[in-house]
């Protein structure tokens, strides 16, 4: 099956989108026609602009409005968060880890690299947790390590080995020139070079971080916005006990 | 509630006694005339409805046949046509749509008309008590859960259907009351369109059956959701008599309804206007309808800092016309606006001084404030800001329905986003600052207190002009908004009929009764 | 010569716009990927949602940032405005119909169809005028008619003819749906039809108006926002002139 | 200013009493310790500048061959190079780039040192003078152009061309204050980078370089806009003094200087920056430099509710170490920000009331005022919104520094477009409700005053818990925003010195007299 869609702004299929963008053109009306022009080439019909400012000599500000064919197929999307919808609850949870892997769970996280925001990582391990959902520290069942900020991935890892960790947790929030995308696949690589790769589940999360961009750099989940640690606990436990017995349990 | 402005209660009693003596001459006029829509109103809350072949609505064809003799009231034609014809109404009307002239019929005993005529009345009220009643248990069961003030948004895809998804979706957002905006130029057209419509501009076209859908619609929602939603529409035009009784059969709860905007912004006939709405607003009135008047209007057309006192003067009017219609003050939703230049320095200061100025005078009005709209550019994020501080006056100062911003306000008729965001805006500021206006007191030789008794005694001069010079003549010399409007010119004057003495409308002796006047 | 150009975030090239939308796709991760893939094929590469929200059951509305490389060549670009940067003042303006023409200018205005938006000719006509900027009616040399809102344009015809007029001025704010070009376009067949396109300079005005439009649609002059009656004056004195004596004076 | 909040001036007094009590033992301790960064700095007033081959710094180099001999201070080993090569400054730069060791050479007799130092003193000074007396030459030359308050603006490309043209854009669009932020990591560099640079992320190399390459191309717009823009750069870090020093060379107007920012949020280890911003601080001091401390940050990291009062307990403090190193209160921007959750009910009323809270106890101070950051995300049309209401509060309360919230906050460093956007919003807004605060009054028993005066109760509690564990050991028990920062972690330690009785620093001294210390 098949469903096309486009953007909707009053009308079905009218394929209204709103932009806004800087040309380093002065203002005038050829910087006005140079932004519908473009518009057009990014291929709207009708392409508005309905706003023009100077910025400086040299750039000036368009707002736009346009329609568009460009449509999507629907069904042929198939998105993999790394959860599912159904959560364990905190106590839920620790009753699987008791039962199903009969061990606590030892977590490793930090923010690496050279980002120091710590928030993310905190609101998922610090006992408080964050908008009332508990971090991992309290989970009587998982022993956490939050590293905090700024990190070395090499100390990271040690760290890790140290403490005999099932999971390594990531966060990179700075994501300016994809430093974060350099940062995440080094510890990767720095993983397979000595041969842990396979020891560890390894998550990354972040504000820009999506489970998709997370496989696809090597990791075994990826969080973004809105993660609680009730979504990383359910992770981490489909993922040990299918560790310990695959396919099954 | 004390005055934070201080507001000289003397100078508010002379602007509404001077109101009270320019309208009255204006309502003597007006009870010695109907109009040909005032007369179709009466046909529709009598049970006329539908099309002939042509798309010429029933009530239409009926005027059409009588106009030598409307000054009887159209009514009695009608109802004898039931009598002669021993059609139901149904059948009535599918038998006028094909060719049947009511005024060919020979008039049967005014006894046997009396009493056909008071079944229909009837009829008509068990419908309109039965909406009135469900509105107001609906309003009590969901009591607390509308926003105050109501947030107001507008849909105006011109396509009925359209409308029904974006005034769903508003709804869940939100919204307490969605209007469907009329299409343009519907306001001139001599009758009201008959079915479901999908090819409007700017607007869609107000009909019954449009009317039934939204509401429909908008029911479902206020079932899932568990809050009432409030659905307008406009009665203003050269139709307001029948676009109310339209509203009252299909249980809209607001109408737009001002007493002289259609002379004034659509360069209708004053004459036929000044009847209109008098019907309209009884209409209005019996059905529980809240009016939203149109003074916004004037701060579109001239400039919002000079023409202050144009608003507070008209609001005077618009209330002194709505109590001789019978409506009761939780019924006026008096307009106005938040139109000044935004590069006025402390501008928001004398916006803040008129919306609460406006709320002092009119206490138990629902006053409805409307958005900057003048001075929106293309510049929808400046248009976003614009929009903030438009809420935050309207929260600080207890507005009662506000008609919410849209950053494409000089852009387009609202997309579904657009809605959305602007419900985002106002819900985030008004609980933000909730309270600040209880706080706050304002120093007596500021800016704010000044504007306000400034704009006071503006109003009462302008008033004091009017009654010297009448109401009628003020509009002809351009006195409002500096638009000129003859008295005998203007669309729609061949419309009006002096009621001849054997003028018969059960209906409008009805409402009198009804609404005690 | 050419000079590419494209969009300007914060570096040069980056190619940086910003996009908002709504899709009529349930809110979910399906709807966040429908959304930048749609951003994708309008040939962005980057494509972030950066924020999703449900509007309603069956609708959701996006922000999006992307990076592209479609660019516009502002040296292929010519507009043609109405006016040249030159404009006469009101006195100016009078001088040279006196001079140019000998004989007072006689223009008809309007806001036609259905369109009841007289703010905007009224600016261009009245008295007082906008922004400082006096209207027409001002011009000493200049016989200005403003017939206001809701004149069909048969009517307007009638009325030009009737003052023999050298110019009609058409307002045009509504747009929805293109009724304001359908209304234009009357006009000016109307004009053909009777045989009178060629007696008078015929303008169009209004918010969403361009001269290229305008010019499109058949008219001598276009005129959008940001208008004053010197614009139109201008413009006017040159198309007479160059009626009286083509390509001189 | 009549206090509009009836703030207990005994219990503001009990504040800062607490304050110097809890600074005095703290800078007993700085007195006694000099560290590689406060010689470095002192290298870098005498002169000292350029990198070797391998891009390490001249001040690098020389602190690296004497690091036992620290303790004597740095400059002597320098001042003895210049005399016993007979090399001028730059001579010397480029000698020890190619690999001179300055510790090498036998010191010469202490008059000429004497004697030598007090030439570079005097070079030096004249330099810095310069650069004061031309920025209140400007000053006064263009008074009354700049905004009030002073509208600041960030760039941040990572590439200081880049950042030139956004810079100058955003000036002449009205900024008053473009601060150029640091790459993400420089504040955790124990030297400097040399040169201009064009490589950073989430801000930009801060080197002597990129300071002199900005400042030029914001005179230019001072000159042409006739309006001064204030350029400002980051202090904070392992290099506070240095990077002050270059300050001072390069005319900034303001720095980013925190007495405890490096310690809770870069984990600096508390002796280093302790002894760090003192020596920073009499630079900035003595270069009529505006400071801006770090208040937000507590916000940022915790509750901003709950913990408004580690805000004030913290600019209480920074005034406190600020009056110790010289600053004057017209110096002190001390920070606080609007960062509460936007869904809390009459949560403007409680920023209201803080913002004016800060003003009213630090009358004299440029109050920093940071924008909405936290609450933030990807949905800009609210975080216009948000926006609004922090210029709201921020005109209402007469701050003096705004950092201008961007609506892309939860995105990306700025876009040209999106600091033009806040610009607009700002000035439109601060414009438009200009006079607002000045007319209104608060109710005693309303949520704004009472807010106001919990907050400083707790702050006092708060600042006498501290006086009683101690300063040091109340970081290290993690009283400030719930971070615990022992006292012998942390970077930077190894930089550490205690002063020997020969320690001899003719910088320091010249800046005790200027400062009157
Ligand atoms: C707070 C903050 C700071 C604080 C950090 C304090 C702290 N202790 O963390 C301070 C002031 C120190 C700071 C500094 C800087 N910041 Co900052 N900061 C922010 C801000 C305002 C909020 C971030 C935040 O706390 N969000 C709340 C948390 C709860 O959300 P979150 O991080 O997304 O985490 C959630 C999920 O992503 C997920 N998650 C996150 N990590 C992980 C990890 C795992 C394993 C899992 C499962 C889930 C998970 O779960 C969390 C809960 O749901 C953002 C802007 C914004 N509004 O987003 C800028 C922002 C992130 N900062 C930015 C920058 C550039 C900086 C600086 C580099 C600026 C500079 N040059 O000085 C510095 C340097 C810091 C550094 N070395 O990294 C940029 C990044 C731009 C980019 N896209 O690269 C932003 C977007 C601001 C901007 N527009 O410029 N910052
Ligand atoms: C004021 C206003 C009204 C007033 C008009 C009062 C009046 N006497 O004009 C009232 C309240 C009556 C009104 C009604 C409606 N309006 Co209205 N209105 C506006 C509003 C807020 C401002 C327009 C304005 O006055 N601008 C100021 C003037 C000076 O600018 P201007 O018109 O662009 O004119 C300048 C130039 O364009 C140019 N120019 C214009 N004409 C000409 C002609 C010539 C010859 C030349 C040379 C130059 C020129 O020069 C002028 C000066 O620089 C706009 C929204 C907005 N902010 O733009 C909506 C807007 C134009 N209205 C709109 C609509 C839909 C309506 C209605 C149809 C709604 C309805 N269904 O009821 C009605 C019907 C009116 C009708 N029959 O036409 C839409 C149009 C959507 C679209 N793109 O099609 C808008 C954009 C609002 C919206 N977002 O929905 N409206
Ligand atoms: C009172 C009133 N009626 C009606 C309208 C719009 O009606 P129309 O354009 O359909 O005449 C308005 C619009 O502003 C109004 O204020
Ligand atoms: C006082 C102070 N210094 C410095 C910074 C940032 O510095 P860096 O990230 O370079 O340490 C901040 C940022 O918020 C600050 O508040």
């Amino acid at each position: 099956m098949t469903t096309i869609v486009r953007p909707y702004g009053d009308t079905l299929d009218d394929g209204a989108v709103q932009l806004s963008f800087t040309l380093p053109v002065p203002f005038g009306p050829r910087g006005r026609e140079a932004a519908r022009l473009f518009v057009e080439k990014l291929g709207f019909r009708h392409a508005e602009v309905v706003h023009a400012a100077p910025l400086s000599g040299d750039f000036s500000f368009y707002v736009a409005y346009g329609r568009t064919e460009v449509a999507v197929d629907v069904d042929t999307i198939h998105v993999e968060e790394a959860t599912g919808e159904k959560l364990y609850s905190m106590n839920e949870a620790c009753a699987a880890i008791r039962e199903k892997l009969g061990r606590k769970v030892v977590v490793v996280g930090a923010c690496t690299g050279f980002d120091a925001h710590t928030v993310g990582i905190d609101a998922i391990m610090n006992m408080k947790g964050y908008n009332h959902h508990y971090g991992l520290e309290r989970y009587s069942e998982v022993e956490a390590f939050n590293l905090g900020a700024q990190v070395p991935n090499e100390k990271l890892i040690d760290y890790a080995v140290k403490v005999n960790a099932d999971a390594i947790l990531v966060s990179q929030i700075v994501t300016q020139k994809d430093v974060h995308i350099r940062n995440l696949t080094e510890l990767i690589e720095l993983l397979e070079a000595r041969g842990l790769r396979e020891r560890f589940v390894v998550c990354a999360g972040g504000t820009r971080i999506s489970n998709k961009l997370a496989v696809e750099l090597g990791y075994d989940g990826g969080f973004g916005q809105g993660t609680y640690a009730e979504h990383v606990a359910t992770f981490l436990i489909d993922r040990l006990v299918d560790k310990v017995a695959p396919g099954g349990a | 509630m004390e005055s934070r402005l201080h507001m000289p209660q003397e100078r508010i009693d002379r602007a509404r006694e001077l109101a009270s003596r320019i309208v009255a001459p204006v309502q003597e006029f007006i009870d010695a005339h109907t109009t040909v829509t005032v007369e179709r109103a009466t046909l529709r809350l009598a049970g006329a409805d539908g099309a002939d072949a042509d798309g010429i609505p029933v009530p239409n064809l009926v005027i059409d046949q009588l106009s030598g003799r409307l000054d009887e009231g159209a009514l009695k034609f009608w109802v004898n046509a039931l009598v002669r014809t021993g059609e139901d109404v149904a059948g009535l009307n599918r038998k006028v749509a094909e060719g049947l002239r009511v005024d060919a019929l020979p008039l049967a005993d005014p006894a046997a008309l009396e009493a056909k005529a008071a079944e229909l009345v009837a009829a008509c009220t068990r419908r309109v008590r039965g909406n009135r009643s469900l509105r107001e248990e609906r309003l009590a069961r969901y009591a607390g859960k509308n926003h105050s003030p109501l947030l107001y948004v507008i849909v105006a895809t011109g396509n009925i259907h359209e409308d029904v998804k974006q005034a769903r979706a508003a709804a869940e957002q939100g919204a307490d009351v969605v209007a469907v905006i009329r299409t343009t130029a519907q306001s001139l057209l001599d009758y009201v369109p008959y079915g479901a419509t999908t090819e409007g501009f700017g607007g869609t076209y107000a009909t019954q059956e449009n009317f039934r859908i939204m509401r429909a619609a908008l029911d479902e929602v206020v079932e899932r959701e568990g809050r009432y939603v409030y659905l307008t529409n406009y009665a203003s035009g050269l139709c307001m008599p029948e676009i109310a009784a339209m509203g009252a059969l299909e249980r809209l709860d607001m109408m737009l309804n001002d007493s002289m905007y259609g002379i004034l912004f659509r360069d209708i006939n004053m004459y036929r206007t000044f009847v209109d709405q008098k019907f309209s607003r009884m209409i209005n009135a019996w059905a529980g309808v809240i009016i939203n008047t149109g003074e916004d209007n004037y701060l579109t057309t001239s400039d919002a800092v000079e023409k202050a006192y144009t608003v507070l003067a008209s609001q005077f009017l618009n209330e002194r016309f709505a109590f001789a219609a019978g409506l009761e003050p939780w019924q006026m939703g008096l307009g106005h606006a938040f139109e000044m230049d935004p590069t006025i320095r402390n501008g928001f200061l004398m916006e803040l001084s008129q919306a609460l100025m406006a709320r002092e005078i009119f206490p138990e009005a629902p006053l409805k404030y409307m958005p900057p709209t003048k001075f929106m550019t293309g510049d929808i994020f400046r248009g976003v800001v614009q929009n903030s501080l438009f809420n935050f006056v309207s929260q600080m100062t207890g507005q009662g329905i506000h008609l919410l911003g849209m950053l494409t306000e000089a852009i387009h008729t609202p997309f579904m986003q657009d809605r959305f965001l602007a419900l985002e805006n106002a819900k985030y500021v008004m609980n933000n600052m909730a309270d600040l206006g209880a706080e706050v007191e304002f120093r007596m030789d500021g800016t704010i207190v000044k504007r306000a008794h400034a704009v006071l005694e503006e109003t009462v001069a302008f008033l004091e002009r009017i009654e010297t010079t009448g109401l009628m003549d003020a509009i002809a010399e351009g006195l409002f908004a500096d638009i000129r409007r003859p008295r005998d010119l203007g669309k729609g004057l061949d419309g009006l009929r002096k009621k001849s003495d054997g003028y018969w409308n059960p209906f409008e002796e009805h409402l009198h009764r009804e609404l005690g006047l």
